[in-house]
């Protein structure tokens, strides 16, 4: 019985749009004549490719291997050859090294894919093994590779597992629709996590304007008698961010620059969560991911499985193409969500929505000055002055900035979505932690 | 002694005739020293140590060496006839004494605290020849203040200008981002701003406590 | 070097309040009349030129080390002359000018030119210096006076010229007003600056 | 160390130089400027009693403490003019100190504002003389009332306040008033001679 | 197509809210009180409002214009300024002295620092103190009663038979402060065992009046009192108050604080019978007060940015208020106390930055 709130301090309430697609059940997008796969789809280093062009692949296939063990490796996502390994444009940004795949429509399956019955009874490691080999990086947005979380050092033990179904973004529905049609294999997934990590306190987050998503996980809960609490969160914009949602559930601080295993939580995605049931029980690898394929330029809004490699312009068209409006992709959720130059990237393994906006959704204006109304500072759930640290970005001093804490930034967007003069911080935000961490660098 | 005519003193220097603000004095340093929040506070800390410092030794100087009495230490020491009015010589006097004894604190300050001398020594030069320090001297003459009276009001008087150049170097710090029309920007902007500053102490005239 | 020059940069281009920003208590403190302008404007030439001339002369016999001190002890001595007869036979005056006439010591204009011109060089150039950053600090008061008085007071030199029926603006013969005054003053000469400049 | 003292010497030499210049300028203007000092006085007494003879005018002094001053009409000093006081008052910003000068029968003959630090342009106006006017149309108010009618407007008295400045005027008036209040006292009534501890001439 | 994907960093929606509806949001919440000023003091009170806006808006039009920068009257600012400005003038000044007073906000307090969101001081509130420094003849004599209402706020019944007319054609602010300052002579006199009649007579006036006073709320809160052109109607202050709040243009945390340390320094000092014989609620009703603490030290311009920096700028807007209520050299002293803790705002905002999350927990 918890009496306090659960939530933190700031946040705002963009208005959702999430009726757009909510109701839409997951649709199998057939996969594309071709796709394209950045050699680098995580966080950490690149891997390396390991196969040549010319190749023949069957989907699972892997082409390019880990290097490192912040690393992880992808897979052919259909079966094929490969024609090309070439630098292309990349939805986070910039030109990266990518296989190219033409699909020969056959959808042969790597030989190693099946159902093992027995997958419940392997042992830690071997778990972990079977998710690194499966390529998996978080699904959530931050594509942190999940081997890695999952293997924390022994002076940091975690006592608390947090599935995080909070969805918060506006308009994403793509976690909604997992937990209201694969629930077991999420609570599955879920049960390996803590099976590795040995803790004792699960906890599955979701905001309360997703009841029915609630339900069903409490029921799914009780039937397959498991000790962990499905927890409704009030919506609130960023719930979703670890930070928050540890402090929201478990009132404990995550410190600034700490990771949250340093209190001792571990925070996974739902689609993440249902990745490692796959990983662990068949050896299946990470080769497609529910998107959200939404937005008013959007025709058909819907809540589409793809192939990972798969180009926007391919999905956007399985959803009945863009309206004449449209001036904006994004890749992701509007508050994080990277903007696109172009429709031809493809979708990659944190691609957890695509959105096509119009000029009225983004209500795009030029800046007025900031009349220091503080509603960035009410909002910020970092505790940060956005306004203060954007004035000074603006003159240059990054050392005022840094002082006044622009690392420890989220980059959650809450405070440029609710300044009325549309002061761009997240924009000189970015900015400055590269000016900054690039001083830091050569200071020491 | 009166706490009351004391606390009437201190209030008064401080917000009602505020040296900077409505006496104009220490104007310099106030523009010259408020661009930024440390420095600020430094040179307010060293302006209300010299002032109450100069307060106390002018005073002395003045009922002492310079006024006709019977204690003055001329007539004494030369057994002269009557007591010399040497009160024309105040100002050269006080100007020495002032000098001396800011040269004198400075070389302390630097042999028994380094730490001491590197956020309050830098300023300390700059103060000699300051008009505030000279002009709290003279005004404690003007006021006929007694010795602790002279001492209170010296101190008191340094407190305000700390307030008046810690108020304004906060508000430099953010008009330094600010896109003021070239012309204005620096010293005249200051001005305007002191200008502004000096309305609103305007709220604490006519106090009557 | 020529003399004219010597005597007139004083009045525009190194005018002392304007473009070297100095003396600025008294500036502010005093020019809330023309009367009080010119007053203190004249006894401050008058100690600016007295300290420049004996400056110059005995600059070849003042050992470097305390040269400040002894440059101070002249000033003083210029300062209290100043003091004692304007006592005399300007009370009036003396009166409203207050502690700024004893204050003429500290001057910066006074000591920085003694400093900056007079130790290092001869004489009659150090008048001259003398006598134009003077009138150069005496002209800038009174215009400053002017608008004060003129706005503030409806006169100059004490004789009302507004009309009847123009009520003064107060605010300018109060501590804020010299505050703003000057503040306008200084931006308006950054401006016609920056525009025979461009 | 030697050096220190060569320079100190040097130094010294100068500052005495220079006090003995200051010295004999100040033998000239010392004269001057108690002159001026006592004039203050003198004017302001000879405005607040005009009836009397300048020449022949006493202060009265108890506890070296200028109670009051008594004029004559001539230097024989058998029929007084009038009476003179300083009245004082916090003002607005500061002390307004006015000589007052009445006649026997305590009616008001003359008076004058001799120190005052009001708001220039608002207090003081006590001192202001209109153009073409020869004294302050503040100050002439006050000829020829009693102490009984000493009121500003704004107490329902005749006494036109300032505009913008009832405290000072406010000051002025009743600091008048309570000074003849006491110089009564002090004489035990008006009309009457008084009975001083102590006289002394003056000028 | 491909042309035309507007690249931006995130986030890709914003709140509906701007600086343009923000102002008109204010000026809407201001009409009531503007009305209510016209319906009390008449037409010139109109004159006032509409001549100070015209000329907040043309002085900044025309320094935008001499100078070449961008006109920015249409974000609304200077209208809020010269409404403002209008509220803090008594009706019957002459018509130069509002065009005066806005032209000094913005050309002094406004413009030279930057415009919208640079000036470090609450610029109608500016033009307001150089008003009243400068002509203060205008800005302090108070002639036109409320309708249906007298200067002082006092029952016209309660005038007639208390004998109050004297003392009664000031307003409620001005009553109490000379009142209470005859009071005191009284008491002085009282223990020094003298006796002066005229004194006493006058002494049982003013306990009269002030007894009074404290009778008027109903009066103070419609606004049937003398005063500025817009502040004296609590009521309709308070009604634009709630629809700035509704709307989320203010924050309580200001107001609340303001007007609380007022309170309860009245309750604890403005009595004539020692500490806690004031009248709180006649001072928070009184004077502009309402205005001040909802509509000006609410500024966000010239307020701080913090949680607790403007709680503090709060409690300093009230004792400022309250010192010079009582002891200084005016009637009231609101707009001084919003003025001076304006200047305090950079270093509230410095001092009381909020713990960066995550930071607490450390050391
Ligand atoms: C502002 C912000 C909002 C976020 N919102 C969510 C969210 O709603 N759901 C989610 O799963 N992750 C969200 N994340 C990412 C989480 O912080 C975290 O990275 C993720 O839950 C970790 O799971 P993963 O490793 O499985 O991706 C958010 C991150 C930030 C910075
Ligand atoms: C350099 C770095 C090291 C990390 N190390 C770990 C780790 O050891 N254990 C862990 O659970 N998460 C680790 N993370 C993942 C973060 O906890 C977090 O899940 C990830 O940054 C994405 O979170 P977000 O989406 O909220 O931003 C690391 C992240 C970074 C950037
Ligand atoms: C800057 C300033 C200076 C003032 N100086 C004086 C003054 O010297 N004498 C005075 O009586 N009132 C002075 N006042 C006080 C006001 O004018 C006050 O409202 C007035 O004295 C009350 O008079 P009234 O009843 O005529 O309005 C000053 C006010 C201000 C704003
Ligand atoms: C809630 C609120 C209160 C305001 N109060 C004032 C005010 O008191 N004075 C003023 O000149 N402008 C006020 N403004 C308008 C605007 O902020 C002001 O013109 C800026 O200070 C000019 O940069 C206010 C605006 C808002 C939104
Ligand atoms: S990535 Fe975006 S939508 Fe997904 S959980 Fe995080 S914030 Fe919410
Ligand atoms: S983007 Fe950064 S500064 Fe802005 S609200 Fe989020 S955490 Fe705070
Ligand atoms: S929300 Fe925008 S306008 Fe308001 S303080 Fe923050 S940056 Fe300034
Ligand atoms: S006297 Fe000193 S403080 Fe004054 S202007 Fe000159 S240098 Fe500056
Ligand atoms: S500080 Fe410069 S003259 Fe006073």
């Amino acid at each position: 019985m918890r009496l306090k709130k659960l939530t933190f301090k700031g946040g705002v309430h963009p208005p959702e749009y999430k009726e757009l697609a909510e109701d839409k059940a997951i649709e199998v997008m057939p996969a594309p004549e071709f796709v394209v796969i950045p050699i680098q789809q995580h966080i950490g280093a690149p891997a390396e490719p390991v196969v040549a062009v010319g190749d023949e692949v069957k989907i699972g296939d892997v082409i390019c291997q880990a290097k490192g063990f912040v690393s992880v490796p992808s897979h052919a996502t259909v079966s094929g050859t490969v024609k090309a390994i070439e630098p292309r444009p990349h939805p986070v940004g910039g030109n990266v090294l990518s296989i190219i795949i033409e699909n020969d429509g056959k959808d042969e399956w790597s030989p190693d894919v099946a159902f093992d019955e027995k997958y419940a009874e392997l042992d830690a490691d071997e778990m972990k093994k079977r998710i690194l080999n499966a390529g998996l990086a978080g699904m959530g947005g931050a594509t942190f590779p999940s081997h890695v979380k999952l293997s924390p050092p022994a002076d940091k033990p975690i006592d608390t597992f947090i599935l995080n179904g909070a969805e918060c973004e506006p308009y994403l529905t793509a976690d909604h629709r997992m937990m209201l049609e694969k629930t077991r294999d999420i609570l599955e997934g879920v049960k390996i996590i803590m099976k590795i990590l040995n803790c004792k306190n699960g906890y599955i987050a979701i905001e309360n304007n997703k009841p029915d998503a609630v339900r069903a996980m409490r029921q799914a809960v009780k039937e397959m008698k498991m000790d962990v609490e499905v927890v409704s969160l009030p919506v609130k914009y960023p719930q979703g961010a670890e930070k928050q949602l540890i402090k929201a559930i478990t009132n404990r601080n995550v410190p600034a620059g700490g990771l949250p295993m340093d209190v001792g939580c571990l925070v996974h995605n739902v689609g993440t969560a249902k990745a490692i049931y796959d990983a662990v029980s068949s050896k299946k690898p990470l080769i497609e991911r529910v998107v959200t394929v939404t937005g008013q330029g959007i025709k058909e809004p819907k809540n589409v499985l793809v192939r990972i490699g798969t180009p926007f312009e391919k999905v956007i068209e399985f959803c009945g193409g863009v309206t004449e409006n449209t001036i904006k992709i994004v890749n992701g959720g509007p508050m994080m969500g990277i903007a696109q130059f172009s429709m031809e990237v493809p979708v990659i393994k944190g691609t957890s929505g695509i959105l096509a906006l119009t000029d009225k959704e983004t209500g795009m204006r030029d800046p007025d000055p900031c009349i220091r109304c503080a509603r960035c500072v009410d909002v910020c759930p970092m505790n940060l002055l956005p306004n203060e640290m954007a004035r000074q970005i603006e003159y240059n001093n990054f050392d005022e900035a840094h002082q006044l804490g622009v690392l420890d930034c989220i980059e959650c967007g809450s405070c440029s979505f609710i300044c009325p003069s549309r002061i761009r911080h997240v924009h000189l935000f970015k900015y400055a932690k590269m000016e900054v961490t690039k001083k830091l660098k050569a200071r020491a | 002694m009166d706490l009351n005519h004391l606390f009437v003193i201190t209030i008064s220097a401080i917000f009602i005739n505020n040296f900077v603000l409505n006496r104009f004095l220490g104007i310099c340093p106030y523009i010259g020293v408020s661009k930024n929040m440390d420095s600020a506070v430094g040179m307010g800390m060293a302006v209300v140590f010299v002032m109450t410092l100069a307060s106390m030794v002018t005073w002395l100087i003045y009922d002492f060496m310079l006024k006709p009495t019977t204690s003055n230490i001329f007539y004494i020491i030369f057994s002269a006839k009557e007591p010399p009015d040497l009160t024309y010589l105040k100002t050269i006097a006080f100007i020495l004494v002032i000098a001396s004894l800011v040269q004198f604190v400075e070389m302390v300050v630097q042999k028994v605290s380094p730490t001491l001398y590197k956020s309050l020594g830098i300023y300390l030069p700059l103060i000699t020849t300051n008009c505030a320090i000279l002009g709290v001297a003279f005004l404690n003459l003007d006021e006929n203040f007694n010795f602790i009276e002279s001492i209170v009001n010296g101190f008191a008087a340094g407190v305000g200008f700390t307030l008046a150049l810690v108020l304004m170097a906060g508000i430099r710090e953010r008009l330094e981002l600010a896109p003021i029309p070239k012309p204005l920007r620096g010293v005249p902007i200051a001005f305007l701003m002191a200008g502004l500053m000096a309305i609103a102490f305007l709220g604490f005239s006519g106090l009557k406590l | 070097m020529s003399m004219m020059s010597e005597f007139s940069k004083g009045f525009y281009k190194e005018n002392p309040v304007f473009k070297l920003v100095l003396g600025l208590c008294p500036t502010l403190a005093v020019s809330n009349s023309v009367q009080n302008a010119i007053g203190m404007g004249v006894a401050a030439t008058f100690v600016l030129i007295m300290s420049n001339v004996i400056v110059s002369l005995i600059r070849k016999g003042v050992p470097k080390k305390i040269r400040i001190p002894i440059y101070i002890v002249v000033i003083a001595t210029f300062v209290t002359i100043v003091d004692l007869v304007m006592a005399g036979f300007a009370p009036a005056l003396h009166k409203s000018l207050g502690i700024f006439v004893p204050l003429i010591v500290v001057n910066c204009i006074i000591l920085g030119r003694a400093e900056a011109f007079a130790g290092k060089n001869p004489v009659f150039y150090s008048f001259l210096d003398g006598l134009g950053m003077g009138l150069g600090f005496t002209f800038a008061l009174t215009i400053i006076s002017i608008v004060r008085e003129l706005l503030g007071n409806g006169s100059l030199w004490g004789v009302p010229l507004m009309p009847p029926s123009f009520e003064p603006v107060l605010l300018l013969i109060l501590p804020p007003g010299a505050f703003l005054t000057l503040g306008l003053f200084l931006g308006f000469f950054n401006w016609l600056d920056a525009k025979r400049d461009a | 160390m030697k050096e220190i003292f060569k320079l100190g010497g040097i130094l010294l030499l100068v500052t005495a130089l220079a006090s003995g210049a200051l010295s004999m300028v100040n033998k000239i203007t010392k004269p001057k400027i108690e002159e001026q000092k006592r004039l203050v006085v003198e004017r302001a007494l000879i405005a607040a009693l005009p009836t009397a003879d300048p020449k022949a005018i006493e202060k009265v002094i108890e506890n070296d403490e200028i109670l009051y001053y008594i004029g004559y009409t001539t230097q024989e000093k058998t029929d007084i003019a009038g009476y003179a006081f300083v009245a004082k008052k916090a003002g607005y910003s500061s002390v307004i100190e006015t000589m007052v000068g009445v006649d026997t029968t305590g009616k008001i003959i003359g008076i004058k504002v001799m120190e005052e630090k009001e708001t220039p342009g608002l207090g003081t106006k006590i001192e202001e003389i209109k153009y073409g006017e020869s004294a302050p149309w503040f100050q002439l108010q006050f000829i020829n009332r009693y102490a009984g009618e000493l009121a500003v407007d704004k107490d329902n008295g005749p006494i036109r306040s300032i505009t913008g400045a009832t405290i000072s005027s406010r000051a002025v008036t009743n600091s008048i008033k309570e000074g003849l209040e006491q110089l009564e006292k002090r004489l035990g009534g008006f009309k009457k001679q008084a009975n001083p501890t102590q006289t002394e001439q003056v000028s | 197509m491909e042309n035309r994907l507007v690249v931006s960093a995130s986030p890709h929606i914003a709140h509906k809210d701007s600086v343009k509806k923000i102002m008109f949001g204010v000026v809407i919440s201001l009409l009531p009180a503007a009305v209510g000023g016209v319906y009390f003091f008449g037409a010139k009170a109109a004159w006032v409002i509409v001549l100070a806006i015209l000329s907040a808006v043309i002085t900044e039009a025309l320094i935008e214009k001499l100078t070449k920068k961008p006109i920015t009257i249409a974000d609304g600012s200077a209208i809020v300024t010269g409404i403002l400005l209008a509220f803090n003038v008594p009706p019957e000044v002459p018509w130069w002295i509002p065009v005066i007073g806005s032209a000094f906000a913005i050309a002094i307090g406004k413009v030279p620092f930057g415009g919208l969101g640079y000036n470090p001081m609450n610029p109608a509130l500016l033009g307001r103190a150089f008003l009243l420094a400068s002509w203060p003849s205008h800005m302090t004599i108070f002639k036109t009663a409320p309708k249906d209402g007298s200067l002082s706020g006092i029952n016209l019944a309660a005038i007639k038979s208390y004998g109050l007319d004297a003392i009664t054609s000031a307003t409620p602010l001005n009553v109490f402060k000379t009142q209470r300052g005859i009071l005191f002579e009284w008491h002085d006199v009282l223990k020094s065992g003298m006796e002066n009649p005229a004194l006493q007579a006058k002494a049982d006036l003013a306990n009269n009046a002030i007894s009074q006073l404290s009778d008027s709320y109903a009066n103070l809160f419609w606004g049937r009192v003398g005063g500025c052109v817009g502040e004296t109607s609590v009521f309709l202050l308070l009604i634009g108050a709630l629809y700035l709040i509704y709307k989320r243009y203010i924050g309580l945390r200001i107001p609340l604080t303001y007007i609380g340390t007022v309170a309860v320094l009245t309750w604890l000092f403005a009595g004539t019978e020692g500490l806690f014989s004031g009248d709180p609620l006649f001072h928070v009703l009184s004077g502009g007060l309402i205005l001040g603490a909802f509509f000006m030290a609410t500024d966000m311009v010239t307020s701080p940015v913090t949680p607790k920096g403007r709680i503090w700028f709060g409690v300093g807007c009230g004792v400022i208020t309250v010192i010079i209520r009582l002891v200084g050299g005016y009637p009231e002293g609101v707009s001084y106390s919003i003025l001076l803790m304006n200047l305090t705002v950079p270093l509230l905002d410095r001092y009381t930055k909020p713990k960066t999350f995550g930071k607490v927990e450390q050391k």
